[in-house]
């Protein structure tokens, strides 16, 4: 692989982290947010001022700028969460836009609109990405089949049923708010570290609306569907960067096509690609046995 | 900050406020059918806001108010093409709420990006339709077209009010919002009234999208960018109240314009987060909503 | 021949069948029964019929088939739905809930003299007709539900669960002007949990089980049916 | 060939640059890998196009003149949307897939600046119209090494039309009003009230926004209430129409000063009259007989939709010639370091804004003047002045 | 006299106008099922949400387990062992039989967030232990073979019995049904009563349900409340109920 490539591919992993975590906030809680993008933006900033300004190394620093996600997930949860789904899905829109534009505010630190550089080189960040990417997947994986994944699938169907079994709903959802926050931090910190860059206009609601996007054509009760479109579709502009169809150059038209698919998606498969199956030795086995089954009825027809 | 400057900040919210209401509206209009909130309405506006511009480019300048017919018959066109491709399929096999929002955020980056490839690379402006641009009133300066806008947005936000208020077909949207499904016992048509529902704030949507691009120039964020503030007002005004997004749509102008008088304009997203959250928690219903509670 | 001629019913849910295969009729100006247990399908036939499930085409309306529109069986047939559970129009006051019933009458003239004669039926609503339908006792919401059904003057009234939520006098008042409305020809399907009730004031009836017609017969036969005395009548004081 | 039918598409319609001769006379000598990343689609799509073409066009024009040394020119161009990741991705592509040896920027600032750090690693230099100066120095002046600006830079354009102002226009005080959120704009501002401050003028008020904002009454409401004899308005086309559109509303009747943003279309986007207004312009591209004249004209020929001259064809055509001139100098036009010391000793080099002369402490060009352009009546343009100031004007 | 595990005094509950429970009183001993009876509307509901504390009472109090819990949420209450069901089912449909029935003891899982997630040993032990007992009810109610199903596809009277068996694997001091025979035929029922029968001997419940099915509330219960508009007609034991004039007038309706 050349780094062109390893590049994208770090893309496609930060793309996947993101989701990940915006699978336990919409996929296992039903809480949708519009606003992740903006705690990557607090991820990044936090941790690259601090290795900045502070001089202070860079795992330390990021420790802190994931700590800060935290605590604005904390406040903003805490205040937020007991209001209805609805209104949760709103503020986090206009955080998604207050954010952002904090780092104008503060342009004398964060070089504002010029973009913000002197972001460390990180040799091997590839390994550094798959791996986080893989821990981050397990973790999630994990908790979707542990007593929290349960009870967090419990309070999106019934909060109130969920209630009258002992659980404290509002304080779940404002960890897993956190949760996927802090996720969404590190994601932050390593799309920065690849872009060696960053600018408030990066971090927008429309970066937000993509995760969405992403974990709802894979389905949203699938942690696999989410994985695999995250990185797919991600991916799937930069393949087609230079496909031509019929003599017209696709990389123009290559967003409109990926909507195109997106609704296709949504009108005939709501449940997304994946549906609620997740990827096991069950499945698979399954998966082959149908294919065996079907050849073999197409073998018996002719 | 003296009072002449107080009233002219005030009449440039007031001014703001009733773009926002239009947006609102149509917002409201749909939330309170659909129950979900729409964000292909500011693609919508922004594609009738070139549409409105090619045609007055195309016939040499007609008349002022055929373009923006034609723009609104083009809103309505879109917002049905949006139905029948984006939420069609979605209402009859009765997905959750959350796929219709889905499938508006899609369209809304779609028309966008759709309109960026083909018209990104020019910018286009509307012929003006005043001479002189401003009118002095007791020192202070109106826009002439703010003015056309507010009084544009209050007569439509009236009739629509009249519309939903006092007729049948009004009754009947409102049935519809209420339970779709109990209507059709009524012998209301559910779907007819739903797509027509869909019909109108396309309607608002190319009359808004001529308005903006007359006072913004035509570009393919233009909706997008009006949009956010649109939705706010619709969820401060109590989703799916009409009454209730034009009067948070207009103090939302003008608290704007006063926090960016103030503050400066970096600070006002975080202003209008704050005012946000603190209404929010004093009084969730919004304005004019109320609290449906969940009975076990 | 029947009013209403029901053959070979089925419905489905999904994959579910909820109907399997029904055959019912009923009778001009007369009061039809359908009781069952919960869950047995009484309220889906009434569905079928209004067109509000999918359905097969088995159900003739004076010989010709029902549309299967919800608005055309309305407004073509003057089958009149009033829904399990009351489904008023909370929001509306109580006037726009009695016009929504007379949503397909152009005639202003005859709207106004319906809403009177809805009034004199039930005094009580016209004390409340500004009042937010919603905040109407349980009671008052049935009344306007069956009100609201009559504005369309329906030739069929389907009527589910009329009894359910009132206080056993308001009970005894709900099927008096059951009767009455039968007096006034209209013909009325009445689905009922309140067995003994409404097997006492019908003039046929049918029992649904699992989606299946278990017994037909005429009321009077059915109350004195031993089966339907132990499955519906309960156990109450011997 | 082949490869070069591929890579140097760029999604519209424009014909394919592949050097038609490359194999015939010159077998042993291997193209030069020329990469061209320009907003093709994308909010700036309008500068992009345009600057894409004239990097197209001098491309053909030395490969039909016999190349480099007689090594043809392989153009690669891709899109980088006015996006910085799409920037980085595309700057990846181009280097680590197709290899190019050196790299044609784009004129926005934002996209230019995700490499600037990498160029140094990959030995990939790189000459732009990224005005901004935090793309050829850091913060402390020290240069990036293989970042070079083919047109004077922000600085020197805002104080061109700050030294305008005060001495040609007379004003004592001045405003400004300009977008926070983009780098071009905040850029211009800043130099402008150092300047207008230092030389005995006085900066009354400012005012921003950001690209959120839809509308600047409020902002306008102040300035007019400031009164300052000029405002400076510093953002894209479509933002200062509606600031100059809103300051006049608001009742403002002084004089606007604007950056080459407020050149055509400028007036087709406003409604009412304007007046009073003077902006910059880089070349004077009215004038029959200069070389950008000249260059528009191929361009309007090529381009039969335009209607107004751009000055971005001149930009991506002059990046080409200060390129070229230093890969003519080197004795392997494909080895980045040498041809990175030898584009630190361009000088004079022929372009279509004159001859550039590039500062090897700053790496941008010194000594090349700025236009003060205004409109008439019918809302023509009209150079009213050439100014020569140098970005060390108040060191 | 055996333990009050459950005492109201005076709880009153109204909505706008509509005065749903009135100056409600009871005492519930342990080891008794006691049984709430009363036409529609009669805030039998209400009086369960107000126990469960689903919604607060505008006057009176409720002492659980001889604590007033007057400053307690909905959670804090089902972790003080009162456990209910709803009168529509309200099973988590995106969960199968096992995994709703697991919810029930979700909430005292002794692992955190961290263990959940890196699946440390006492993770697995936590998880091991919570399906054994889940395992355990399931098998006692006979339930094992409908583990692996999804909840919504299951027959109605399952359903029921699924929802009794996660309200009661917790192991609760106090049940609440609320119409647990609803929807079923006559033979269910009486399978019904005998397993509401076994699991209060089992899981030593106290317990209270609302019924209209006369056959099942007179079978099993000890004693007998009659709501009606809010209030409380009657009070006694079935044998007494089941002739009392007003009881008769209210709800059972008059024999003809
Ligand atoms: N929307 C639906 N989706 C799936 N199944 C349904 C739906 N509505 C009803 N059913 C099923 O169809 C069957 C018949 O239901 P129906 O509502 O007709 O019964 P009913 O006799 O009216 O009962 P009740 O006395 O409770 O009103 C039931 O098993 C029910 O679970
Ligand atoms: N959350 C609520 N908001 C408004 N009114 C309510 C609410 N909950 C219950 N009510 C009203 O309180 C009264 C009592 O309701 P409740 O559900 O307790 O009746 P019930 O005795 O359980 O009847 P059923 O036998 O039908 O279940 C009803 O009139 C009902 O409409
Ligand atoms: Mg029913
Ligand atoms: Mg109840």
């Amino acid at each position: 692989m050349n780094n062109y490539q390893i590049g994208l591919t770090i893309l496609s992993c930060v793309s996947v982290i993101t989701v990940t975590g915006v699978y336990a906030l919409t996929g296992l809680c039903g809480m949708f947010s519009l606003g992740q993008a903006a705690f990557m933006c607090i991820g990044a900033y936090g941790t690259f001022m601090l290795t900045r300004y502070a001089g202070i190394p860079l795992i330390p620093a990021a420790l802190l700028g994931v700590l800060a996600g935290v605590i604005v997930a904390w406040v903003v949860g805490r205040l937020t969460l007991k209001l209805r789904r609805d209104y949760f899905a709103l503020m986090t829109v206009a955080l998604g836009q207050a954010i952002p534009s904090l780092v104008v505010v503060f342009s004398e630190y964060t070089n504002g609109a010029l973009g913000f550089t002197k972001i460390p080189k990180v040799n091997g960040l590839i390994w550094i990405t798959l791996g986080i990417t893989v821990l981050v997947v397990f973790c999630i994986r994990n908790l979707k089949y542990s007593r929290y994944g349960r009870m967090c699938l419990a309070l999106k169907t019934d909060e109130l049923a969920a209630k009258s079994f002992g659980i404290n709903v509002y304080k779940l959802k404002v960890k897993i708010y956190i949760l996927a926050s802090a996720i969404a931090c590190i994601a932050g910190i390593l799309f920065a570290l690849r872009n060696r860059y960053i600018d408030n206009t990066q971090f927008n609601w429309a970066l937000s609306a993509e995760m969405q996007i992403f974990l709802f054509f894979g389905g949203s009760n699938s942690l696999t569907g989410a994985v695999v479109s995250a990185f797919v579709l991600k991916m799937l502009p930069n393949i087609l960067r230079n496909v031509q169809l019929f003599g017209v150059s696709m990389q123009e038209y290559r967003i409109i096509l990926y909507c195109i698919l997106v609704l296709i998606i949504l009108n005939f498969r709501p449940a997304g690609i994946m549906g609620e199956h997740e990827l096991n030795f069950r499945w698979v086995s399954r998966l082959t046995a149908k294919i065996k089954n079907a050849s073999g009825r197409n073998g018996g027809k002719a | 900050m003296t009072g002449k400057l107080f009233i002219q900040l005030l009449v440039n919210g007031i001014s703001i406020g009733a773009v926002y209401a239009l947006i609102a509206v149509g917002f409201a209009l749909v939330f309170s059918v659909l129950k979900f909130s729409n964000f292909s309405f500011g693609g919508t506006i922004s594609a009738c806001a070139f549409i409105g511009f090619f045609f007055q480019k195309a016939f040499n300048q007609p008349p002022y108010w055929i373009t923006v017919l034609v723009s609104s018959v083009a809103g309505v066109l879109i917002a049905l093409t949006v139905d029948l491709l984006g939420f069609n399929r979605i209402r009859k096999k009765n997905s959750p709420k959350i796929y219709y929002f889905l499938s508006s955020v899609v369209f809304a980056i779609m028309i966008e990006q759709i309109l960026t490839v083909f018209y990104g690379t020019q910018m286009y402006a509307f012929p003006s339709i005043f001479a002189t641009t401003t009118l002095q009133i007791g020192g202070i300066t109106f826009s002439k077209l703010d003015m056309t806008i507010l009084a544009i947005a209050i007569s439509l936000l009236v009739i629509l009010i009249i519309i939903i208020d006092k007729t049948k077909l009004g009754l009947a949207i409102r049935a519809v919002a209420i339970n779709s499904n109990t209507s059709r016992l009524m012998g209301i048509n559910s779907s007819v009234i739903i797509v027509l529902t869909f019909a109108i704030a396309g309607f608002l949507g190319g009359i808004t999208g001529v308005m903006l691009g007359q006072k913004y120039s035509v570009y393919a964020s233009l909706g997008p960018s009006m949009m956010l503030k649109g939705f706010i007002a619709s969820v401060i005004g109590g989703l799916g109240s009409l009454g209730g997004a034009i009067v948070a749509a207009i103090l939302l102008g003008v608290v704007e314009i006063f926090a960016t008088f103030v503050f400066g304009a970096e600070i006002v997203p975080i202003v209008l987060f704050g005012i946000m959250l603190i209404f929010l928690l004093v009084r969730p219903q919004g304005i004019a909503g109320r609290i449906a509670e969940e009975k076990a | 021949m029947a009013l209403l001629e029901i053959r070979g019913l089925n419905v489905y849910y999904g994959n579910i069948r909820a109907i399997h295969g029904i055959d019912l009729d009923i009778e001009e100006g007369e009061i039809t029964a359908i009781i069952g247990s919960n869950g047995a399908g009484k309220t889906t036939i009434l569905k079928a019929i209004s067109g509000m499930v999918n359905r097969n085409d088995s159900i003739k309306f004076d010989g010709v088939p029902l549309s299967m529109k919800p608005h055309k069986v309305i407004k073509k047939s003057r089958i009149c739905h009033v829904p399990e559970g009351r489904q008023i129009f909370a929001g509306l006051t109580v006037e726009e809930n009695l016009l929504l019933g007379a949503y397909n009458n152009n005639n202003k003239k005859e709207i106004k003299q319906l809403l009177e004669e809805q009034y004199d039926l039930f005094p009580r609503l016209r004390e409340r007709k500004n009042q937010d339908a919603g905040t109407l006792s349980g009671g008052e919401q049935q009344m306007l539900a069956i009100c609201r059904g009559l504005m369309s003057k329906p030739r069929v009234l389907l009527l589910d669960e009329p009894s359910l939520g009132l206080a056993p006098i308001i009970v005894t008042e709900v099927m008096k002007t059951i009767q009455n409305i039968r007096d006034k020809g209209i013909t009325v399907v009445l689905v009922e949990q309140n067995a003994k009730k409404s097997l006492s004031i019908c003039d046929y009836a049918y029992v649904v089980e699992n989606g299946r017609i278990k017994l037909s017969g005429t009321g009077k036969e059915m109350l004195n049916n031993p089966e339907v005395v132990e499955a519906y009548l309960g156990a109450a004081c011997e | 060939g082949g490869q070069a039918n591929t890579g140097g598409q760029t999604g519209t319609d424009q014909p394919s640059q592949a050097p038609s001769q490359s194999q015939g006379t010159q077998k042993d000598l291997e193209p030069i890998k020329l990469g061209n990343i320009q907003d093709l689609t994308g909010s700036a799509s309008e500068a992009g196009v345009a600057n894409a073409w004239g990097v197209e066009y001098a491309v053909k024009m030395i490969n039909s003149q016999g190349g480099i040394n007689g090594r043809m020119i392989e153009l690669y161009t891709e899109d980088c949307k006015n996006d910085a990741t799409e920037a980085l991705n595309a700057y990846r592509k181009l280097v680590d897939e197709i290899g190019i040896h050196a790299l044609i920027g784009p004129p926005l600032s934002n996209s230019a600046a995700t490499w600037k750090e990498l160029v140094e690693e990959d030995q990939i230099p790189c000459v732009g119209h990224f005005m901004d100066e935090s793309c050829t120095t850091d913060e402390n002046g020290n240069v990036y090494k293989y970042m070079f600006l083919a047109e004077p830079g922000c600085i020197q354009q805002s104080y061109s039309i700050a030294k305008f102002a005060l001495e040609k226009l007379g004003i004592k005080t001045a405003g400004v009003l300009y977008n926070t959120a983009n780098a071009f704009a905040v850029a211009h501002a800043k130099p402008f009230m150092d300047y207008i401050n230092a030389k005995g003028g006085k900066i009354v008020v400012e005012e921003t926004f950001s690209w959120s904002d839809a509308d600047y009454s409020a902002q306008a409401a102040k300035v007019a209430a400031a009164n300052p004899d000029a405002v400076f308005l510093s953002d894209y086309a479509a933002q200062a129409k509606l600031c100059y559109q809103q300051l006049r509303e608001a009742g403002y009747k002084g004089i606007i000063l604007g950056a080459n943003t407020l050149a055509l279309p400028f007036p087709t986007l406003v409604d009412g009259e304007i007046y009073d207004l003077y902006f910059l312009q880089n070349v004077d591209m009215f004038s029959e007989g200069t070389d950008c004249y000249d260059l528009l004209q191929a361009f309007f020929k090529e381009n039969p939709d335009s209607t107004y001259p751009k000055v971005n064809a001149c930009f991506g055509y002059d990046a080409v010639m200060v390129m070229a001139d230093a890969m003519r100098r080197a004795k392997d036009p494909t080895d980045g370091a040498e041809v990175q010391a030898l584009l630190e000793q361009t000088k004079d080099v022929p372009t279509s804004s004159g001859p550039i002369t590039i500062d090897p402490k700053t790496h941008r060009p010194v000594g090349m003047p700025m236009y003060i352009a205004t409109y008439d009546e019918n809302n023509n343009v009209k150079i009213v002045d050439k100014i020569f100031v140098s970005e060390d004007a108040l060191k | 006299m055996s333990n009050v595990v459950l005492k109201t005094e005076g709880i009153s509950k109204s909505f706008g106008g509509v005065k749903a429970v009135q100056q409600f009183s009871m005492e519930l001993h342990e080891h008794e099922i006691k049984g709430i009876i009363g036409p529609n509307g009669a805030g039998k509901t209400t009086i369960f949400n107000l126990l469960s504390h689903i919604i607060l009472p505008d006057e009176g109090k409720i002492f659980l387990l001889g604590e007033d819990i007057e400053n307690k949420s909905q959670e804090e209450v089902a972790q003080m062992g009162l456990s209910r069901t709803f009168q529509s089912i309200r099973l988590f449909a995106g969960l199968n039989v096992l995994d709703n029935v697991k919810v029930g003891l979700d909430n005292e899982g002794k692992y955190n967030l961290f263990d959940a997630m890196f699946l440390t040993p006492r993770r697995w032990k936590e998880e091991k232990r919570i399906h054994n007992a889940a395992m355990e009810c399931l098998t006692m109610l006979n339930l094992e073979k409908y583990k692996d199903y999804r909840s919504n596809n299951l027959p109605y009277g399952i359903q029921r019995r699924v929802e009794i068996a996660r309200a009661i694997v917790s192991r609760p001091k106090i049940l609440l049904l609320d119409e647990p025979a609803a929807g079923l035929l006559p033979e269910e029922v009486f399978e019904l009563i005998d397993f509401i029968r076994l699991i209060k001997e089992k899981f030593e419940l106290s317990i209270i349900v609302i019924e209209h099915r006369m056959d099942l509330i007179m079978n099993l219960c000890s004693e007998i409340l009659v709501q009606d508009f809010g209030k409380t007609i009657a009070c006694g034991t079935p044998k007494e109920l089941q002739c009392d004039p007003r009881v008769l007038a209210a709800y059972l309706g008059e024999e003809e």
